[in-house]
Formats: C-alpha cells, structure tokens, sequence
C-alpha cells in the first residue's frame, strides 16, 4: 500500500472527517454516548492513521513530542485546577455549582472544562504512545517502507531543486 | 541525703567517673585518681542507702501506659548495690595497679567501660520493674563486651563472641519473652514484695515461665549455660573480679532470686511448687561445676569453674522457696562476692609477681609473697564456708531452709560440695606453703601495694562480715 | 483553608506531579517534590491533632455531593494516624532520592521519575483517605501504576528489575480485579459504594452467601496486594531490584496501605458480627500470618544479600500485622497499626542505609559490608538499630509493638500463638546478628571497595532511627492514638492500654 | 425471550473467542482474537443499554490495545512456546469460579428493577441530575459531577501510565546488556557516590 | 413461564459471565508467555466489566439517557461509570504491560517466564 496513491488520498480526506468527528463526540458527549475520553481516543486516531499512512516521522512533525508532553499534563492540570476552581470560589473541590452565577450554567462550564481536560489528556497520551512504542520497535514493517517511500520523494524534491 | 538524691548518685557517679576518664586521658594519674574517689564516694552512698528506711521511689519515663523506667531500692537491692559499691573502688585502685605492673595498653578504654559497667551494675540493683532491670542487663553484657576482647587477639575475639552470643541470644529468646509474658498475664511489671504473680496465672504455667527467667539470665551461669564464663578468661584479671564478682554474674544471680522473690514471691513458688525442677538443675550445676573444677590446673579457669558452683548455691537459695533460703542466697552474693574478688586479686597478683597461670608452678609461693597467700587462704576458707568466715552464715542457711522443705538430698549437695571446695582451693593453698618450689623463685616478691592494698582489705572484709552478719540479712517474710 | 486540608492532603502531589514531569533538570524536578511532600506531611500532622482536637470523624464532601450520592473524604482516628506514616516516609525518603536516584537513574529521566514518585505517594494518601469503596479502587491503581513504573527503573543496574516489575503488575492487577469483583457482588447487594453506607445497609443481606463471597474476594485481593503468605512472592524480588529509594519508599509503606484498606473493609464494613467472618479472617490470617513470620525469617536468615533479605523480613512483619488482625479484637488492631507505624520507621531506616550502600558498591551483600563499621560507622549504626527494632529490644519502638501483640494473643488464651510469635520475632536475632557480626567483628577483607559516608547520605536514614527509638522510649501518645485508631472499628470493650 | 437469546449467543461467543485465544500459539492471532473479543463485548454493553461504555470498550479494546499489541509483537518471536494444560491454574481458576457461582445463587434477578442497585443510589441520580446537572446524558453527569472525582483519578491513570511507559520504554535508563557492563556501571557510581 | 424465563435468562447470564470470567483468570496465571499472560488479563477484566454492565441492566429499560418522556424505565448509570474508569484503567495498565514486554524481550531475548528464570539461574550460579 506504501505507493498507493488512493490510500494516501484518502487518507487526507479522511483524517479531517476524522478529527471532526472527534470534536463531535466531546462536545456533545452531554446529550449522547460519548465524551471526553472516546474523543480523545478517536482525535489520536487521526494521527495515528497519518502516521501509518505518511510515515513515522513525518506524524512527529505534525504533533512534536514536547507539546505532547505539555498536552498530556496540560489536560490533568485543566481538570484539576477546575476543580480548584470551586475551592477558590469558597465550596469544595470540584464544586462546579459555584463556578458560575447559575449551579445549572455553572455544572455546564465545569463538565465542559473537566471533559475537554481527559479529551487532551488522552489524546496526547494516546499519541505518545503510539510514538513510543512505534518508535522503539522502528522496523514495523509498513511503517518503515512508507518512511522509505517518504525519503524517495524527499530525494526527488532535492533534485528538482 | 535524700533516697531519691542518692539513687541519682549511685547511677550518677560511674557516668562521671567514665566521662571524666575521657576528659583525663592523657593525665593518667589524675585519671585513675579520681576513678578511686569517686567510688569511695558512691560506696558511702550505697551505704547510706542502704541504711535509709525502703520506700523510695523514682520514675525516670512511661514507655507506654503502665510500663515506666523506675528506680525502687528494695532491701535486696540495696544490699547488691552495697556489694558493687564497696567492691568497685578497691577493684578500680587494684586495676590500676594491675595495668600498670602487667603493662597492659588502652587504660583509658579500659577504665572507662570498666566505669560504664558498673552504672549498669547500679541501674540492675536499683530497678524498680522488669523492663528497667533487662535495659540495664543487655547495657551490661555491652558494655563488658570490650573489656572481655580487650587483649584483641584471635583468642579474645573468639572469647567475646561466645560472651555476646550466650548472653544476648539466651537474654532475647528467653528473658524478653518472660518479660513480656509477665507483663501480659499481671498487667505491671513492678517488683513488689510477695510477688505480682499470685493469682493472675493458671499454676500449670509456672515451672514454664520460671524456666523463661531461669536459662533466659544467662549471666546467672546456670549449666549448661555458664560456657561463656570460662571462655571470659582469656580477658585481664581485673575483669575476671568484675565479671566474677562485682558485676556481671552477681547481677545474674541477683535478678534471678530478684525475679523469684518479688515477681513470682516466695509463697507462691513454695505452693505451687513451679520451682522444685529448678532446685535439682541448681544442685547438678553445684556438684558438676565443682567436679570440673578440680581437673583444672590454670588457676583463673579453676576459680571460674568454683564461681559457676558457687551461682549455683543462690539459684538454689532461690528454688528452695523458703524465706530462709532466700535470706541465705542473698547473703551470699555479698560473702562469695567479698571471697571471690579476693581469690582474683590475689591469682592477678600472683600473675604480676611470677607471670604464671599453672597451679604446678606455684609450689612454695606462699613463702615469698605472705600476704597473698594469707589472703587466699582466708577467703578459700570463705568460700567453703569455715567460720569464722562470711561463707559459713549463707550456707548454714541455705542448709537450714533445705531442711524447712525436707530437701534432705540438698543437704548431702552442699555438704558434698564444701568438701570439693576443700578440695580444690585448700590443693592451691598447701603448693604454696607447705610444697618444695620446683625451681628457684629468685626475684619473686610481693606485687605492687596497689594491688596488695585491696586485696587485703576484701580478705578482712570476708572476715568482718561474719561478725556483723545481722546487718546483712535481709528478712523474706514467712 | 484548614477544612479543605483533607483533599489538599492528596491534591497537593497529584498537581505537583505534572510540573514535575514537564522539569527538566534533576534538581528542579527534586527540589518541587521534596517540598511537596514536606507540606503534605505537615498536612498530615495538621490533620492528626485536627482529628484529636475534635474528637470524631471529619467529613470531607467533594463537589459538595453528600454520600452515597457523592465520594467523600474521611479523617477518623485510623486514617489519621496512618497519613503520617506515608507522608513522613515519603517525605524523608525524598530527602534520600536525591543522591541515591542521582546514583542509579539517568539524570535526563528525573523529572518523569518524580512525577511517578509524587503519584505513587499521593495514590497511596488517597486510599487510606476516601470514605467510597470505588475510589479505593482508582487510587490503588495510580499508585500501583506508578509503582511497576519506578520498580522497572531498577533495570538501569539490574536488568532483573523488568520481570520482577512485570509479575508485580500481573498479580497487582489480579488482586485489584478480585477486589473489583468482591466490590460488585457487594454492590449488587447493597446498591451503595460509600463505606459507611454499606456498613449501614450490610447487615440486612448479611446472611446471603453472596455477601459472604464477597468478602472473600475482597479479602483475596487485598492478601495479594499485602504480600501476606503465601501470595508473597511478588514481593522480594520487586523490593530487591528497585532502584534503592524507591525500595526504601515502598518497603514502608506499599503494603502498610493495603493491610490498612483490608482493616477498613473487614471491620469497617463488615465488622467482627458479620457471620463466619471469625473463621474466615480471624483463623486464616492468624495461621498464615504466623507461617508467614516464620517463612519470612528462615528465608532471611539464609540470604546474603541485603535487600532481598530485609524484603523477606517484610513478609516476617507484615505476618505480625496479619496475626494482630486475625485477634479479631481492639487489642489486636492496636497492635496492628502499631507495627504498622513502627515497622515502616524501622524498615526506612534499614532501607535507606542499605540504600546508600548499594549506591556505592553496586550491591548490598554480606560481603561488601563485612567490616564496614571501621569504614562507615554511622550508616552501619543506623543498621544496627533497625536490627535491635526488628529484633524487639527494649527502648525501640519493635518492643512496644510486639508487646501490645503478645498481649492481644494472651489476652484470647492463644498461648501457643503468643510463643510461636515471640519464637520466631526471636529468630529475627538470627539474621540480625548475622549482620551485626560481619560489620563489626570481622576485619575488612583485603581489595574491598573503600565505602564512605557524608553527612547528606546518614541523615535520613538517622532520622528515622531517631523516630525508632523516640517512639520506643516514648510510646504512650503512639499508643494512645492506635487504640483509637482501633476503636474506629471495635468499639471500646477491652481496657484502655 | 428475546433478549435471552441474543445475550446467551453473544455471551457463547465471547467464550469461544477467548478459549481460541487462549489455545492458538500464533501470538498475531491471539492479539487480533483478544480485539475480536473487545468488539463483541462491545455489542453485548449496546445489549444491556451501556452505550457509553460499547464506545470506549471499542475504541479501547478493539484500537488502542490491538495497536500497541501489534507495534509490540514486530518485536517478538511469532509463536508462543507450546504449553499443556497446567492443572493447577485450572483447579484454582475453577475454585474461583465455583465461590462465585455459590454466591450468584442468591443475588437479584437479572434486570430485576426491584434489585437494590436501583432503588437505592440511582434513582436519586435518573431523578434529580435533571434539576442539579440539567445534562441530559445521565452517565455524563455523574462521570463528571456526582463521581467527578474517580474521573479526576481515572484522568490521572491514563497520565501515570503515560509516565511509565515514558519511563519504560522511552526514557534514557537503559538496561546494562551484560551482567559484566552493570559491574562497571556500578562502580561508576561508586565513585561518583 | 416468563417469570421462568427471566429467571433463568438471569441465572444464565451471569453464570456465562462467570465462564468468561474464570477463562480469562486461567490465562493469566497457567500462561508463561507474557503477551498471553495480558491477553488472558484483559478477558478477565472485560468480562468483570460484564457482570457489572449486567447487574446495571433493568429489564425494558433503556439507555440513561433522559429522553423527557416520564415512562421511560432507565437502566442503573453508576455501573456504566465505574466500568467507564475501570476500561480506561485497564489499558492503561495493557499498556504499561506491553512496554515491560518490550524491555523484556530487548535485555533477555525471550518473553517465557521459564526461560527467564532458567537465565537468571545460570546468572546466579556464575556470580
């Protein structure tokens, strides 16, 4: 499949639909199935899928490893200091009710905070891993032909140049 | 002074000597001098002391609830701190002596450990419960650790490690046990007169839990665990009259008849009978200890052998349950005490003069060294219990309390054994007066006064304390 | 501010964690952990008298939900006085890491590798303090999760650390699943998860078989989790081939938190009443706790290398703990979370001097510290301690321990209990003279590795030798706050002390 | 009846899947069995109303875990070594097995709504989340409010084992390949200590 | 007959689920493979996943999800959340697995419990 034109294309049709779709499932996660975690799994997908399909590292320069770190603890700390939030406002941890004028509205805020802190936890740490363990066991097969793949056309490039 | 004031001083005291021991160490005369002195001072103290009415009590900490460091000088107590507290200054003047003739090194190690056990010696007599007397038993057996090893040769070694292993190993698996069994069953640990026993145990247990004391004070030598004591004699013979007779192993026996009188009391054992095996273990131990010690022929390893016969009598005192007996052991760890530390002083002396260790060498000295001898001979004399000589008060009444409970077998022991002792101390007395020397003892003459001083002094005591006996016997009740 | 202390008591590491693992730079990452863990342990002491202070138990709601609806936060007596001990021990044992993780850890790993300390200690916290049975579950795993991690750090000396961490995880994540299993059939019955709650609502189901399988799940897991014999195996090697703060950390407390959630849960919630649970618990734990001290000793007194061999000595103690539970009385539990509190000070002591041995010489074995007292004679006393505290000596805080145990034993006629106890905490005198006799008695062999110590590497260790024989010369507070402690759980009957 | 029918077949099926991923020795097909069996879990959670947890059940299941199994198996030899049936395992697994039968014996019927699980918590939430929360998706609101916490937890789960793996297998603190190479490692340390 | 079948329907179902359950129990610990030993952890998980997700189960119930009708019967959340976090525990912990395995199979060349303990002998008896 490395050389194949029609997988690489839709593959780039694919992945935006996919990282949509993502977004979908976090934000509406309060009126259906879904949520934070399931959207975050399926936002990773997306990378993982140009990953395979583009190339090891050409998926790192899309997501590099240090922000993934960031993104990673980022998340955590959302949905900590959220609940710290409601400490602040003078009620318990993750008080939600207080953290705005109306508990209902204030409920909203929170779960929408909390819920987008697991998504980007889980994203990046889904993405990481697949990284880490792609990248420790580098000669997956596909993988390592796509990269090849990859040099060729950069080579090409050169060429031109 | 007050009792509290004088218990601080007791404990007090050896703590100072030993620090100032450091501080002095490069005069050492100033050092050995005030370790003298301070031991004249706390043997009027203990003597004060023991005079005061008892009923003095001093809490130094609560561990947990109802489990306290306590100092209660009971009469026992204070006759034991008495013995130490006399004994020490004379062994310490005569140390010093000894180190400097034998030309012994490290004085200031030595010393100062020689003090710190001492304080040991001082916090057992004057333990006020269980937990307070085993602290300061396990501080004994360490602090004694060093002087045992202090040649620090291969043998010394060797010695010290069958030292530390008996005592710890038999004061852990046994004592502790017994300690915490006591406290478990009775609820307090304090020693009171008639015992803490009565009542809170089923009998049955007894005999058990009297063992748990028995073989867990090893320092009490009581066969077979008394293999540490000969093995101690590699170490200088200062050390030999601080294990033997200061110290450690009456600390063994004190805290046997200790435990006897006042955790388990002396009705008690007497009505449940928890302590007629201990009478028969304490009468082999007598009859084997005096049978090795005639087939000895180094002088220091006759008279260990003599010691673990003669503890034997006190755990017996114990055993027989009768305040008789009791009265009689107690006495006992005061008159062997004055006997043994002069036999010591006196085989060191002997060492120092004539650097020799065998019996067969010592034919004719009595002739060129008097006083020795004389000493010897008196607290030999002591020993086996000829009046008049503190030795004949405590056997005639151990003898008297056998008989209160028919232990007529007991009677044939200890007369069997006196003839023994006859045996074995009167050989070492004859060689030296009445024997040929088998060569020329040119240059032999008495040692040093600092050692003869002492010497002396515990040989008059063993004969003073015959006439003022009445001071020394404690009344048991009955 | 002090009535949020309680969830601060483990939000502070859980947000800690994250700023730790982005720090690069082993000093930074080490300096937020080391004071993160210094407020969590003043918290924790804060909390302690707070808790006295009052008298009863505080409530905690978090979101201000009430239980059951909600999970709470519950300080009583317990786990008041168990926060300490985790706090204190992962407090000092920060204060070791930073040399004996600089030691052993590649310096570019140390912010990850605070990140998982700080977890696994605020995990821990979290277990002893939530009052909802779920979130046990959650935080056992955060601070297993964690623990496979920074045991599988070892392997930067040893490669043995990789299976000993992967077996760790598979029976860790066994026993938590049985724990999850038992929690199900329990809520199936009940239909509550917050502890007081099903506490409350268990004795009407208590007849069921269900409710008895449950507690036999439960218990199950909680065995596995708390090496109790003979689900121990796990245990020594993981201990042994952790990188050495990381075995000082966990050897004092890992286990200690599981024996303190099976306390909750079998007297917690159950309770002595619960039918059958006098056979099931009480006979069982106290047989395998007995064998367990017994397995645990022999096995010391043989090997020769020194942190396997005070690991096997874990499984010697945590038999004790087992055997102060199987009492199935207060004098029992008070033993119990005695030795819980002094076992832990006494094994961070020995652990974190070992520790420092081995970051020296590689290994810790009897060879490398055969005389050794010439050469470091403060570390090597700190050792000697410990040993006296394993062994039960008077004036260490063993002795206190063993003797509230002994007594539970008596107090219930178990006389041969109490003997074989006292005969095999006695043999612990074995291995510790084994120990004692090759550092002090024996001259240094000829080519050994010369061993040096600074100040920075005997301090902790020393401070919890000071806390040993403080809290042996001095017990009564201890004691005082462990009867409480058990009291939680059995209401008073048996006398105070 | 119905109902019955489609749990039992699934539930059949699952056992079979599992029994077959246990006894092939093709690792590559034991992983994609172990997906297998995560995606028919999946349809048995849709079954029994748990919409929510099919979701993840898949995506983890079925994704997540089959894609790190893969990365890993590129690593690995493809067989398993032969094993035969261990007793012991056995015996204990079905000891488990029959304690837990004993005790279904006497629990609540299945789906029976007069089970204490639903009369007792629940309701409280399926009731009063409308007024407190006002988000429609029940699960939701008590995953992210009643029970915030344990998601908070289960946030920090996924963030510890990131860290481990972090640590494990992408970190600088790698294992000496000879026992000789630890040796001098450690002595580096011993004079560096 | 229905309260028969329900009867038995539930019995079934949780007994199935027991089957599973023991399985996925037998993998782990019979297995000296580790990619097994986490396969078999992960079908013993799911299927205690199960048991939870069936007690959630009310009969004619539906998701809990408020569709605003008042006679809707709502199947029980609380399961569903528990088991929410209880997944994502599980991978988290697959995860940590697989990565051992990894280092595992790099520093000792096999992933077969007895083959490691076998090299870790010889280790021990060459030192």
């Amino acid at each position: 499949m490395q050389d194949d034109v029609v997988i690489r294309v839709v593959a780039k049709v694919m992945i935006p639909a996919v990282m949509l779709f993502a977004l979908y499932v976090q934000f509406h996660g309060d009126y259906g199935p879904g949520g934070g975690f399931q959207a975050g799994v399926i936002f990773a997908s997306a990378f993982v899928l140009n990953a395979v399909v583009f190339g090891l590292n050409k998926g790192r320069h899309v997501w590099p490893a240090r922000y993934n770190l960031m993104g990673i603890c980022g998340g955590v700390l959302i949905y900590g200091l959220t609940g710290v939030g409601g400490m602040v406002l003078g009620e318990n941890f993750l008080n939600f009710n207080v953290l705005s004028s109306d508990p209902i509205a204030g409920q909203h805020l929170g779960i929408l905070l909390v819920e987008f802190g697991v998504g980007l936890t889980v994203a990046a740490v889904m993405v990481m891993l697949f990284f880490t363990f792609a990248g420790r066991t580098a000669h997956l097969r596909l993988l390592s032909k796509s990269d090849a793949h990859e040099r060729k056309i950069s080579a090409s490039k050169k060429r031109r140049k | 002074m007050s009792a509290e004031n004088l218990i601080y001083t007791l404990l007090g005291l050896p703590l100072l000597a030993s620090a100032l021991v450091l501080l002095f160490r490069n005069q050492p005369n100033l050092r050995d001098g005030q370790a003298v002195l301070l031991g004249i001072i706390s043997a009027g103290a203990a003597f004060q002391l023991y005079l005061l009415p008892t009923g003095a009590s001093l809490t130094l900490l609560e561990l947990a609830p109802g489990l306290t460091l306590s100092f209660t000088p009971e009469p026992l107590g204070k006759l034991f701190a008495l013995v130490a507290g006399t004994l020490w200054p004379l062994a310490t003047l005569y140390t010093i002596g000894y180190m400097r003739g034998a030309k012994e090194k490290n004085h200031t190690r030595f010393l100062f450990f020689y003090a710190v056990a001492i304080h040991a010696t001082m916090g057992i007599a004057l333990s006020g419960n269980l937990l307070t007397l085993f602290v300061f038993y396990e501080m004994l057996t360490f602090s004694t650790y060093p002087l045992v090893t202090h040649k620090g040769d291969e043998a010394a070694l060797k010695a010290g490690r069958v030292y530390l292993g008996i005592l710890v190993a038999s004061s852990i698996v046994f004592l502790l046990f017994g300690v915490i069994g006591v406290w478990a069953m009775a609820g307090t640990l304090d020693f009171v007169s008639g015992g803490i026993l009565a009542g809170k145990i089923d009998p049955f247990y007894v005999p058990a839990l009297l063992a748990l004391f028995a073989f867990g004070i090893g320092k009490a030598a009581l066969m077979p665990l008394h293999r540490w004591l000969p093995a101690a004699m590699v170490a200088p013979t200062p050390v030999s009259a601080l294990l033997h007779a200061v110290a450690v192993v009456k600390a063994g026996v004190f805290t046997v008849l200790k435990v006897g009188v006042y955790i388990f009391g002396i009705d008690f054992l007497k009505e449940t009978g928890g302590s007629e095996w201990l009478v028969w273990v304490a009468s082999f131990s007598i009859l084997a200890a005096s049978i090795v010690a005639m087939t000895k022929t180094n002088l220091k390893a006759r008279l260990a052998y003599s010691t673990v016969s003669q503890l034997g009598y006190i755990v017996m005192g114990m055993a027989l349950a009768t305040p008789l007996a009791a009265s009689g052991a107690a006495l006992h760890i005061a008159a062997h005490g004055a006997g043994k530390i002069t036999l010591f002083f006196c085989a060191g002396a002997i060492y120092v003069a004539h650097k020799r260790t065998d019996i067969q060498d010592m034919n004719g000295l009595g002739r060129t060294m008097p006083i020795t001898y004389t000493a010897f001979a008196l607290a030999a004399l002591s020993i086996m219990g000829v009046p008049p000589l503190a030795g004949a008060w405590s056997k005639f009444m151990l003898m008297g309390g056998a008989l209160d409970n028919g232990y007529l077998l007991v009677l044939g022991v200890l007369m069997v054994s006196s003839l023994l002792n006859l045996v074995y101390l009167g050989e070492i007395v004859i060689r030296g007066f009445f024997a040929n020397p088998t060569r020329k003892l040119k240059g032999v003459q008495e040692a040093p006064l600092t050692m003869l001083l002492p010497l002396s002094m515990t040989a008059l005591l063993s004969l003073a304390l015959f006439f003022a006996v009445d001071l020394f016997i404690i009344d048991f009740g009955g | 501010m002090m009535q949020h202390l309680p969830i601060l008591q483990v939000l502070l590491p859980l947000l800690a964690s994250p700023f730790a693992a982005l720090l690069r730079g082993r000093d930074v990452a080490w300096g937020l952990t080391f004071v993160t863990t210094g407020l969590a342990f003043l918290i924790s002491i804060a909390l302690f008298f707070q808790q006295r202070a009052i008298g009863e138990t505080m409530i905690y709601e978090l979101g201000n939900w009430a239980a059951p609806l909600g999970i709470v936060y519950v300080i009583d007596a317990a786990s008041a006085l168990v926060l300490p001990v985790i706090s204190g021990i992962g407090f000092i044992a920060t204060l070791a890491a930073r040399q004996l993780v600089a030691a052993e850890i590649d310096a570019r790993d140390h912010g990850l590798f605070y990140a998982a300390w700080l977890l696994t200690i605020a995990g821990m916290m979290g277990q002893v303090t939530t009052g909802d049975a779920f979130n046990i579950f959650v935080f056992l795993e955060i601070s297993s999760l964690s623990a496979y991690a920074l045991v599988a750090m070892g392997a930067g000396r040893d490669r043995r650390a990789l299976p000993a961490a992967f077996n760790y995880l598979i029976l860790g994540t066994v026993g938590a699943t049985f724990y999850v299993i038992g929690l199900g059939l329990l809520y199936m019955l009940t239909g509550t998860l917050n502890l007081a709650d099903l506490a409350e609502r268990l004795p009407h189901v208590e007849e069921t078989r269900a409710a008895f399988t449950a507690m036999a799940f439960i218990a199950l897991g909680l065995f596995l989790k708390m090496a109790l014999f003979p689900l121990h195996f796990w245990l020594v090697p993981a201990y042994a081939h952790a990188p050495s703060a990381v075995t000082a950390l966990m050897a004092s407390t890992a286990t200690k938190v599981s024996v303190y959630v099976l306390i909750r849960l079998i007297f917690g919630v159950f309770g002595v009443e619960f039918p059958g649970i006098a056979d099931a618990v009480g006979l069982l734990v106290l047989t395998l706790g007995i064998a367990g001290a017994f397995v645990g000793t022999l096995a010391a007194i043989v090997e020769t290398d020194l942190k396997k061999l005070f690991a096997q000595s874990s499984i010697a103690q945590l038999g004790y703990m087992a055997i102060g539970i199987g009492a199935m009385s207060a004098t029992g539990l008070a033993a119990a979370f005695l030795h819980l509190f002094n076992h832990a000070l006494m094994k961070g002591a020995l652990f974190l001097a070992i520790g420092m041995i081995a970051a020296q010489a590689g290994r810790a074995t009897m060879g490398t510290i055969q005389g050794a007292g010439k050469q470091i004679p403060i570390t090597m006393t700190a050792i000697l301690f410990g040993g006296l505290a394993l062994i039960g000596v008077p004036l260490t805080a063993g002795f206190i321990s063993k003797l509230y145990l002994i007594r539970a034993l008596l107090e219930q006629n178990f006389w041969l209990l109490a003997g074989l106890t006292f005969i095999s905490s006695a043999l612990a005198l074995a291995y510790v003279w084994k120990i004692i006799e090759a550092t002090w008695l024996q001259p240094r062999p000829k080519g050994a590795p010369v061993l040096r110590e600074t100040a920075s590497q005997y301090i902790p260790a020393w401070i919890m030798v000071v806390a040993t024989l403080g809290f042996g010369i001095y017990a009564t507070p201890l004691v005082e706050a462990a009867f409480a402690a058990a009291h939680v759980f059995i209401p008073s009957v048996a006398g105070a002390n | 009846m119905a109902g019955f029918l489609v749990n039992a077949s699934l539930i059949a099926l699952l056992a079979l899947i599992a029994i077959l991923a246990l006894r092939l020795h093709r690792l590559f097909a034991v992983v994609m069995l172990s997906g297998a069996f995560s995606l028919v879990a999946a349809l048995q959670f849709v079954v029994l109303d748990a919409v929510d947890v099919a979701f993840t059940e898949a995506a983890v299941g079925a994704g997540i875990s089959t894609v790190l199994a893969l990365a890993t198996l590129s690593l690995l030899p493809a067989e398993e070594k032969p094993h035969s049936i261990s007793l012991v395992p056995a015996f204990l697994a079905t000891l488990t097995g029959l304690l837990l039968a004993v005790a279904v014996t006497d629990l609540p019927d299945f789906g029976d709504a007069k089970a204490p699980i639903h009369n007792h918590v629940a309701p409280e939430y399926i009731v009063g989340s409308e007024q407190a929360i006002g988000v429609p998706n029940i699960v939701t609101s008590v995953l992210a409010s009643y029970r915030s916490f344990d998601t908070f937890g289960e946030t920090l789960v996924v963030f510890t084992a990131a860290l481990a793996v972090l640590l494990i297998i992408g970190g600088y603190t790698r294992t000496p390949q000879k026992p000789k190479k630890a040796k001098r490692k450690s002595k580096g340390g011993r004079n560096a200590g | 007959m229905t309260a028969m079948t329900d009867q038995l329907l539930g019995q079934w179902n949780y007994y199935l689920v027991i089957i599973l359950m023991m399985i996925g129990f037998y993998g782990v610990i019979a297995r000296g493979n580790m990619v097994k030993k986490i396969v078999g952890l992960n079908i013993f998980q799911t299927s205690v996943f199960m048991l939870y997700i069936s007690m959630g189960k009310v009969a004619e119930g539906s998701a809990p999800i408020l569709t605003g009708d008042p006679t809707t019967v709502y199947s029980n959340p609380l399961p569903h959340v528990l088991i929410l976090t209880a997944i994502v525990v599980g991978v988290s912990t697959t995860a940590v697995g697989y990565a051992l395995i990894i280092r595992i199979q790099e520093s000792f060349g096999t992933i077969e419990d007895d083959d490691i303990i076998a090299q870790l002998d010889d280790e021990e008896e060459t030192a």
